[in-house]
This record gives C-alpha cells, structure tokens and sequence, in this order.
C-alpha cells in the first residue's frame, strides 16, 4: 500500500491522489463523522438531548404558575414564552458543545482532522441543532396547547422555530468556542450571546404574533431567515478561531 | 438667576442629568489618569531594580 | 510481528529553522533548528518546561511559531496548517476517549475523522491486540484504567497510516509488554520510512538522534520594549 | 513591527495629542454648555427639559462610536497581530461602557417628564440598552481567560462578532419598535431640528469626542504600564 501524496488540494474536498489504494480522503465522510458522533453523544447517558427537552418542557409550564391560568393573557404572550424558553435552552446545552472536548483533549484530534476547524465547527453545529434544537420544535405545538396558543398559528410557530433556532446554534456555538477554557463558562456564555439573540427572538416571535393576528407573517419571516443566513457565515468560522485560541 | 436654575419646572431632571453626566466623566478621567501614574511609578520602581539585578 | 501489513511511505524532509515560540507572554526556546528525514527518530529532551510538549504541538500546527520556519517538503507549515496535508499523527498527554463509547467506537471515530472512512476491522483488531487490548474492544471507555486509556490513545499510531509520528511522553503508564510492542511499532514505522519526534524521558529502546531543549532557552526572556 | 508597536513611540505620539485635545475638549465643553443650557431656545412642546437632549445624543453616539474604536482595534489585533491594538481595544471598551450608561441615565431622565415613566421601550434606547450589554460581555471575556494575550484575541473575536450584528439588532429593535408602539419618543435628534438647538448638540458632541480622545491616551498608557507590571513581575518569579 504506497500513499503517494504529493500536494493536497486544501480545499474540503480533498480527492484522492492516484494511489492504488491509498488511504481515502473525503471531507464529505469526514463531516458525517463528526456529525454522526455528535447526535450520538447527545443523547447518550449525560448528553445535551434530554435535558434541554425536559428544561423546556419544565421552564414553559412554569408561566401560567406565574401569570395565572386565564386563556387570554396565556394566548397573549404564548409565542414569546416558547421562544424564549426555547432559546434559553438552546444556551445551556451550547455549554458543552466544545469543553467536553477540551476537557479529554479530542479537541486536539478535532484541530488536526483535514477538513478544517471551520468545517468541524459546522459539523457540531449542525450536529447540536439537529439532536438537541429540532426536539424542541418538534415539541413545541404541545406546550402551544399548553399556552392556549391561537389556534391559527401552530403552523407558524413551528416554521418560525425552523427558521430561526439555526442562528441560536450558530451564534452561541461562537460563544461556546469563546468561553472552552473558562471554568463554569456557561454563564459567561450567555453575557456574550444573549444580546446577539435579539434579532432571531424579535423576528421569530413576530412572525407568529403576526399569523395570530392574521397579518401577512412573510416579512417577518424574511428578516428571520436573513439573521439565519448572517449567523451562518460567521458562526462556524467565528468558532473555528476561538478554538484555535484555546489550541495554543 | 432663579428663572434660569428652575428650568421651567424641569429642574430636578435638567441638573440631575448634567450632574451625573459630570461626575461620571470626571471619574472617569480622574481614576484612569491616577491609575495609570501609579502604574508607571510602580514599573519604575521595579525596572531600576531589575537593570541593577542584571549588572 | 502481528499483523500489521508493511507500508513504505515516501515522505519528504521535516527540516526546522530557527524556530521561536512564546506561551503563556513567556518565551520558550529561540534559534531552534533541526533535519528529520525518511527512517529518522528524534527524541526531546530537557527539564518539564524547556518547551518538548510546545515544540511537539508547534510542529503539529496548534502554536504559532514567533520566527523562523518549519517546512515538510515543499510544504510551509509555520504558514498553512499541517492537518491539510494529513501527514501527521499526534497523541498528547490526554487520551482522547469518549467514555460513552466503547473501544471500538472511539477508534472508528478517531479514523473517520481523520480520513472520512472507517478503518478496516482487521486492521482495527491488530491494533488492539498490538496493545493487549482485544478483550476491551466493545467495553466502554468508562471502565479502562488510567493504563488501559493510556495504551488506547496509542492504537492511533497502528490505526493510520502517515509519515510523521508525534508523541508526547509515550511510555507513561506503560508495562514492560506494551513499552515492548510501542518500540516495535516504532521500529516497523522507522523501517518503512516514516518519521518520529517523542519527548519522553525514559529510554524507549529504540536509538535515534537527542535534541536538548535547553541549548535553544531564549536569551532575552521578554522583548526590551515592554521593559 | 509596526512603528507604533513600541510603547515608547507610542507615549511619544500621544504626549504630542494629549494638549491639543485637552485644549479642544475644554473649549468646546465650556462653549457647549453655554449654548446648550443658556443661549437655546426651549422647545415649544417639552420646554426646557428638551436640554437634556444636549447630552443624552452625543452620549449614544460616542456609545456607538467607541464600539466601532473597539472593533477596529480588535480587527487589526487579530490580524497583524499588533499588541498595542489589543491594549486600545482593553482601553477603550470601559469609556464606551460609560457612555453607554450615561446614554441610558439622561434618557430616562429625559423621558419621565414627558412620559410619566422612566424607561420607555424606545427602539434608541433598547438599542443601547443591548449595547450596553455588548460591553459587557467584551469586558469580561477580558477578565475571564488568565492569559492576558489570549483573552485579548478572545474578547477582539467577539467584538468583531459584535459589531457585525449591530446594525442588524438596531434594525430588528426599530422594526419591532413600530410593531408595538409607533409613536416615537426621541423624534427630536434629526437635522430636522431648529438650527439654534443643533448648535449646541454638534458642539456637545465635538466635547465628548475630544474627552474620548484624551482619557482613551490616558487608559492606554494605564494598559501598557500594567502590561509592562505583569512583564516584570514574571521576571521577578523567574529571578
């Protein structure tokens, strides 16, 4: 078996030289790798899956608890409470996204795998929404029923969340990246992230107040995708150098 | 002269207002400038020390 | 030796010049120069904090290097990243286990996320036989004693095949057997060509060339302007 | 390294600066709160209250202004690696935190008579309230990491970061202000206002620049002597 590299392309797809059998190098496979272990390890024993569902679960039954059980004032402020409680949840299973791999030093192995910090970034990302964020929004039409959410706008709330909850990953994986090396860093985290939360929450939010009142939600939903696609470019290379500064 | 302190009615919220505004400003100078001297002194301090420590 | 197939790699030359880092705002070592070439070990010596491990993770592309160059072939590694030309294999002080997942697991992942694909599993039970590890194979990670963890993270060097080895204290935690199959892995590497940097301070059984870490102590321990 | 890169050249640059600043800043502070609080009419709706408009807007806009300081410093930190840049960033985010506060403390000031209630959710105002926050957040990401370096290109990522999402929170803010409540409080800032009130506002806001200018040399002076502390003192552990 003769591995004949020569120059590698530096690009994610790194094709094969023309080697009898050398050992192949796609950066497709390598992406699913990461991803797969991800969801994996999300909801396995100690993973981020179960707790940021049941704290959403937990965290919106509280409201009416605090604010009365009346159907109108719940039906009010429905849309708010899910997403907000939806985005806090978000923030506390992001704390993990990279200190446990700190922490056993995988994030070594992570740094040196040929498809780039920026890609391994988007992996995990995109390995967080999917495991711990798409639970959530697959659950949210419940705690809507919960909130005496009207009745119109279940189909909203889900495709805000869709659309939206993308830039939670994306942004507070940056922050998660920022705070890898601080002890208790979670609430660190959160200074640093919340505030960029705002334009997803407001747009999110606003999308289904909109659907509610039977006003046209496209607008809304625009800005919200247009915040998505924002935290889409910044988000993985964003995380990528603030790992390479814990590397060091 | 008392015309112009009561600013129509509006003088608690006009002084107040230009009050903080120049205190914290001041304080702000002040304690950089102070802090910054007392640094330097305490650099000098140590370097004299540090060349004769090396001579 | 158990099975691992042979290999021959053709690999370039690993050439140092007048290397300068600095960690944590200090200055580790200065002017360091150093040749590795195809068949070549070279061990790191010097007292904990001359610099072995932040040579090993300069090398390896982690810390940037304040001056001079390091180039692999044509390959200039104090600009692009090593990991983009795959040449080398790293293992650090930790070892880089999930404990959720089993032996197994934790080695498919380490490949796949090297290459994109899984490691054949004959390859994969030769490696852990290499390290008397077969019967772990499908334990997780969670039960491995501290030896057990130690000589897992080691089946990475049986796992890929790459030119440059990088080790950081191998031989921690290693019985006479194990330190007896890690030289023999060694040995085999070197044979078909490959390259090793170890910073170790027990002899492994294995000769190769000595770098003393503390030939290259800076002379100025912080540049004068911030005197 | 740059020419500035040396503390020394520096100190020497802004030994140079400091009195021309100083000499604007008093001027244009003294003149400034002549004409703001004396030689202006007041406003036929808010009567003299509207005085306070004289220090409220030049204060979020140095709020904003400094935030953009910070994130220049922070992009030119991070890629030419240039050590005194990291420092201006550490210097000049607490000015900006002041600003920012004070920006806050007249507007609330400035809304109770008018409105009964001192904080309104005007979209200005919730903008520099999450500005505020910004801050924050930059300032103690400073604090967090133990390596002075590293905390710095950490804190200079966020402030990039930051500043890239700045416009798009001052957008969302403002649309989900006219969502819920289009009667705008601060309507008063624009060139549309009388000339005799833009004077005072534009002189103001010449003062808080100058002020900027000077403490910002004085807090970067602070920064290298305590960077040059920390320096010496690991020496000093190394004997």
């Amino acid at each position: 078996m003769n591995l004949c590299w020569t120059t590698l392309p530096q690009n994610l797809k790194l094709t094969r030289h023309g080697c009898d059998r050398g050992v192949g190098m796609n950066g497709a496979g390598i992406f699913g790798a990461i991803f797969a272990r991800d969801v994996r390890l999300a909801w396995s024993q100690g993973g981020t899956g179960t707790m940021a569902l049941s704290f959403f679960l937990i965290a919106v039954t509280l409201f009416p608890f605090g604010v009365g059980p009346e159907p109108q004032t719940l039906a009010r402020i429905a849309a708010g409470v899910i997403w907000v409680v939806a985005l806090l949840a978000c923030l506390l299973s992001l704390d993990r996204l990279y200190q446990a791999d700190y922490e056993d030093g995988s994030l070594d192995d992570l740094a040196l795998s040929p498809l780039g910090l920026t890609g391994v970034a988007a992996a995990k990302i995109l390995a967080h929404w999917v495991a711990t964020i798409l639970p959530l929004v697959a659950l949210s039409p419940v705690l809507g029923m919960l909130m005496n959410l009207d009745g119109d706008a279940y189909g909203m709330l889900l495709l805000s969340l869709l659309i939206g909850t993308p830039a939670l990953s994306l942004i507070g994986s940056v922050g998660a990246a920022l705070t890898v090396s601080v002890r208790r860093g979670g609430v660190l985290m959160s200074l640093l992230v919340l505030p960029l939360y705002v334009p997803t929450l407001i747009f999110g939010v606003g999308a289904i107040d909109a659907a509610a009142g039977m006003t046209d939600a496209l607008p809304h939903l625009a800005f919200l995708g247009a915040v998505t696609l924002v935290a889409l470019v910044i988000g993985p290379v964003a995380s990528a150098a603030a790992l390479r500064l814990s590397l060091e | 002269m008392a015309e112009f302190l009561d600013m129509g009615g509006y003088a608690a919220f006009v002084w107040t207002a230009y009050g903080l505004t120049a205190l914290a400003l001041v304080v702000l100078a002040v304690s950089s400038l102070r802090a910054g001297k007392k640094a330097r002194d305490r650099v000098e301090q140590l370097r004299p020390r540090r060349r004769k420590g090396q001579a | 030796m158990t099975g691992r197939h042979h290999s021959s790699f053709e690999t370039r030359v690993l050439k140092a010049d007048g290397l300068a880092t600095s960690r944590g705002g200090r200055r580790v070592f200065e002017g360091l120069s150093f040749e590795l070439h195809a068949g070549g070990l070279l061990y790191l010596r010097g007292p904990n904090g001359s610099g072995k491990s932040t040579l090993l993770r300069l090398v390896a592309g982690f810390v940037k290097a304040r001056a001079g160059t390091l180039t692999y072939g044509d390959s200039d590694w104090t600009v692009n990243a090593p990991a983009y030309d795959a040449a080398l294999i790293y293992a650090g002080h930790d070892n880089a286990l999930k404990p959720v997942l089993t032996l197994r697991e934790n080695a498919l992942a380490y490949v796949s996320l090297m290459t994109g694909e899984a490691p054949a599993a004959a390859r994969l039970d030769g490696a852990a036989r290499l390290f008397g590890l077969t019967a772990l194979l499908d334990r997780p990670a969670r039960f491995f004693s501290s030896g057990q963890k130690h000589r897992a993270n080691l089946m990475r060097f049986a796992l890929l095949d790459r030119p440059l080895w990088l080790m950081d204290e191998p031989t921690v935690g290693l019985d006479a057997v194990s330190r007896q199959s890690l030289a023999d892995l060694m040995t085999s590497h070197l044979a078909a060509g490959g390259m090793i940097i170890a910073a170790t301070h027990d002899p492994i059984g294995v000769d190769g060339d000595e770098l003393v870490l503390d030939n290259f102590t800076p002379k100025l321990e912080i540049d004068e302007a911030w005197l | 390294m740059h020419r500035f890169a040396n503390p020394a050249e520096f100190n020497r640059l802004a030994d140079a600066i400091l009195p021309w600043a100083k000499v604007v800043m008093a001027a244009a502070f003294l003149y400034g709160l002549y004409l703001a609080l004396y030689a202006s009419p007041a406003d036929y709706q808010q009567g003299e209250s509207v005085r306070i408009m004289y220090i409220h807007v030049p204060a979020a806009w140095m709020a904003m202004f400094t935030y953009m300081v910070v994130a220049v410093a922070s992009f030119t930190a991070l890629v030419w690696r240039h050590p005194l840049a990291l420092l201006a960033g550490k210097a000049a985010a607490p000015i900006g935190l002041v600003f920012t506060g004070l920006a806050l403390l007249t507007g609330m000031l400035w809304g109770k008579p008018m409105w009964g209630t001192y904080w309104v959710w005007d979209g200005r105002l919730t903008s520099v309230l999450v500005l505020f926050f910004l801050y924050l957040g930059y300032m103690a990401l400073w604090r967090a990491l133990d390596e002075e370096d590293k905390a710095g290109r950490a804190a200079s990522i966020l402030a990039l970061v930051g500043v890239v999402n700045i416009p798009i929170i001052k957008f969302s803010v403002d649309w989900w202000n006219t969502l819920h409540q289009p009667a705008s409080v601060m309507r008063m800032d624009g060139p549309s206002m009388p000339v005799e009130m833009l004077w005072p506002l534009l002189t103001l806001a010449v003062a808080y620049k100058a002020y900027f200018v000077v403490v910002l040399l004085y807090r970067m002076k602070l920064e290298i002597n305590l960077r040059k502390l920390s320096v010496l003192s690991s020496l000093e552990v190394q004997g």
